[in-house]
Parts: C-alpha cells; structure tokens; sequence
C-alpha cells in the first residue's frame, strides 16, 4: 500500500482482487487534481488493469478532475482495462451528474461491489 | 443576522493571486458569506462550487494580474461578480476539455451568468438564488 | 503549495462592512489563507482568533466604512494588515470590559502588533509566526 | 428545557439538582453572544441561583462573551449564587486562559462534577 500527502490531498492505493483501488481524500481542485493524476497514470499500467477511485473521503471536488478521469477512462480501455468510481456522493456525485460524467465512467457503492470476474 | 436584514448592496470582497493553491481561499470566504448571508447548506454549496470554477477558469486563462470575488446581498440571494485581470494566455480561442466541463457546470450551477472576455481583463457575473 | 513556495509577499485580501455578522467571513477567510500557505493547525486557530479580535475591535469602534484584511507571505510566515475606515464611535477614549480583553489577547497572540489610530482610519499590524 | 437557534448558535437548558445548565453549540463571537447573555439573563433569577455554561461545543470563541461571563459572575454571587463552566476545551480554553478568566470563573469538566450541596 503506497500513501501520498501533500497536506491537502491523501491519496493511498491498496489491492482489492483484480483491481487496484486509489482512496482519495480532501478536496480536489484544479491544485490537488495533479496529484491524484500523477497516481492514476501510475496504477495504469501491464496487462488490462482495472482502476477503481475511491471519492467517499471527498467532500468537494470540482470539474478540474473530470477531463483527467476522462482520459484517464479512455487509456484504461485502451489496454484493455478498465476505470470505475466508488463511494460517489455529495459534491462529486453533483459535479458528476451535471456534467453527464456519470454515464460514462461506472460507479459502484462500495469497493467490494466492483466485479471480480 | 439573516438575509432578510442584510442591508440590499452590502458587499464582501476577495482578492487573490492568479494562483491554483489560492482557489481554496475563495471557497472558505464563500462559505463565511453563506453563514453571514445565512444562506441554507444546499445554496452555500452551490456557491463555493461555482466560485472554484469561475476562479479555476480565470486561472487557466491567464498569467499574472488579480482575482477579485464581490458579493453583493441583492434579489433573491445574492449578486456575484468575479474580475480576473492579467495577460490572456491562449489567443487562440481553443478550449480545454476542463475549460468546456467548467462552463457546463457554471451555466448550470448559474443559469444566465455573464462572460466578458477582453485581452486583459475576465468578468464573470451571476446571480445566486436558492439551489 | 507549501509556505516554502509561496511566493514572498504574495497578497490575499478581504474587504467587509464593519458589522459582527461579517465576522465569521474573516475566520472563514484565515481558514483558507492557512491552508493556502500551509500553516500548522494551530497557527491556522491564531490566524483565526486574532483576525476575529482585530475585527470586533474595529467595529466596536467605528460606525460606517469598511474593513481590509492583507495576508502578504513574508518571514517567518505572513504580515497581516487591517485596515478599517469609518467615522469614530468613542470620542472619550474609555475603553469597553471587552476592549480591554481584546488588546491583551491580541498581544498575546501577536506579540508587537502595532496599533495606529487616527479619526477616521484604525490599521492594527502584525506578523505571524508559528503559534 | 428551552432551545434558541439563531442558525449560528444554539442554546438550551436543562436543570440538574441545584444547577441550570446552559448548554452552547456554536461560535461564540461579537454576532452571536448577545443572544448568550440574553439566556443567561433569563435563568438568572430567583434566590441563589445556580448557573453552569457547558461550552464543550463550542468550536470557536474570542474576546466578546467574556465580559459578559465576568458580569454575570458578579451579579450571580450578588445574589448569593454562582456562575460555573463546564467542558472547557480548545479554544474556549485558549481564550479564558490567556485573559486570566479561567482562575475567576470555575471550570468543571463534566455537568455530572458540579458539587451539588
Ligand atoms: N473556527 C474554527 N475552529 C477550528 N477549526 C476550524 C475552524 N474553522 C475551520 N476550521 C478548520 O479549518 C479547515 C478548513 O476550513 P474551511 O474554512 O472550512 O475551508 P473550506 O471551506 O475550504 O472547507 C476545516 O476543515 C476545519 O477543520
Ligand atoms: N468544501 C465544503 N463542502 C461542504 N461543506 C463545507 C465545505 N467547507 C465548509 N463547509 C461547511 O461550512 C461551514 C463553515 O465553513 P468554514 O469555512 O469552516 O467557516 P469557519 O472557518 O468560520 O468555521 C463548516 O462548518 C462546514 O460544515
């Protein structure tokens, strides 16, 4: 499990089954967004990997993300892989669903949810 | 003191560098009007969301110069006026994909605000209801 | 952005009506100046307390005008300036139960503040450090 | 038991043996602690009064209610009453403690501590 804390955003990533899950928590903006890229572009990576962000320890996030899991959705399925959100509510689930972000990229309640097959 | 004895005009003002760290500033004063205008928890949301993203795209425009956040207690709510100055940094008119999202979100966060583009100065200008 | 990287005077500014309802913008407006400079938790609640000192005060004594806040990085951490205008309230120099606790907490906070009042201008100064 | 909200602060009273306790939930700054005084005023009555001023949730306090504390001191022991706190924490307890208020008014922790002879 790594851990990344630039005092405004805590980012840790752990194994769940065939996916790697990033939890997120702090605010995410356009100054703590490329933080959380940096780690996205990190996770994926080798053979079709799966990529689930955790947003339940997020309580505002703004649309300086979104382009970010956007690609980030697209170069996940390009090698096979997948992007999905987990613990989407409050601030994030608005940002998400306003946008039309929310058609796009699968959520799921909670991590253990996420397919496995 | 509640909106309704507000003095109609009064003003609270921000200033801050162009600058991504200083965005977060812009909410925690958005979140002190929301008490001070005793806006209700939906609508105080609503505005530090829009104020992050009015803030986040006058940053990505531009380089150097100042944000300046004003809100004025008006009808219904509140009157918010956002002028960013600085050099614009794209000239070409093409827009990022984050630059599209945020005006999505702003027309739908504040239906009926107002862009003012020129070369160096940005005003943004909506008016905040009840969410 | 940590302390280490803002930028040496750079300048966050609030400007309020004089009225206590307004007060909490102030705290709300040092919660975000900490976080944007990086301060300790427990420099961000002096930063909070003395900026809601230095604002009662000068409401208490001024009716009319306004109230500026600068926060400039500077050494060790920030300079922080308010400035409020308006006509005096106390012409006789009493000071209130409450102002006398004031002055003593601000000078506990902020060792060195600095208090400059005229008829229609009060600017109290101080630079923070580590609580 | 009676319960102020002003949407900033709210306050409500209980009675425990000889003591009414004022519980605050909320800042307690120049804005809002008018509308302490103005509760502490009411229960303030009657022969020897006993008032307790349970500030375990106040988040936030400055300067503004202590003179208020001070002269509601002083008009409870004028009537052969006290005045008390209760869970002074944080900043509450930064505040009473750099003005010197804490060695004039007693501070318990807990209602339950209040001596009740
Ligand atoms: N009055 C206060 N006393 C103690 N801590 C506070 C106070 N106000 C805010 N904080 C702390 O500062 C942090 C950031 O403040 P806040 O103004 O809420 O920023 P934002 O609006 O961006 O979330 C909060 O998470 C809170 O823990
Ligand atoms: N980003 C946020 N998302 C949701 N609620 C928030 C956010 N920031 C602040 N709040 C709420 O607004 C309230 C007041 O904000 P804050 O800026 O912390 O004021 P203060 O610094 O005076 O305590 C907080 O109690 C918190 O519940």
């Amino acid at each position: 499990m790594a851990e990344t804390d630039d005092m405004d955003l805590t980012l840790e990533d752990q194994t769940l089954g065939s996916w790697s899950i990033l939890s997120v928590a702090g605010e995410l903006d356009m100054h703590t967004s490329p933080a959380l890229q940096e780690r996205l572009e990190a996770l994926s990576v080798g053979d079709s990997p799966r990529v689930a962000v955790d947003l339940s320890a997020v309580p505002f996030m703004d649309s300086s993300s979104l382009g970010m899991l956007v690609a980030n959705l697209k170069r996940l399925q390009e090698r096979g892989g997948e992007l999905a959100l987990v613990g989407v509510t409050g601030s994030p689930q608005k940002v998400l669903s306003i946008t039309g972000i929310d058609r796009v990229i699968p959520a799921y309640g909670a991590a253990s949810e996420l397919p496995q097959d | 003191m509640s909106l309704a004895e507000a003095t109609s005009g009064e003003r609270l003002s921000l200033e801050i560098p162009p600058d991504p760290a200083h965005i977060v500033t812009a909410r925690s004063f958005a979140s002190g009007v929301a008490r001070s205008l005793g806006l209700d928890d939906e609508t105080a949301d609503l505005l530090r969301l829009a104020l992050s993203e009015v803030c986040s795209e006058a940053i990505e425009q531009r380089r150097g110069g100042r944000i300046v956040v004003d809100v004025s207690a008006d009808t219904p709510l509140a009157r918010v006026t956002v002028v960013a100055t600085g050099v614009r940094r794209d000239q070409t008119g093409n827009h990022s994909i984050e630059a599209t999202f945020r005006r999505s979100l702003i027309e739908a966060l504040a239906p009926g605000a107002t862009f003012d583009e020129q070369q160096e100065r940005l005003t943004v200008s909506f008016t905040l209801s009840a969410a």
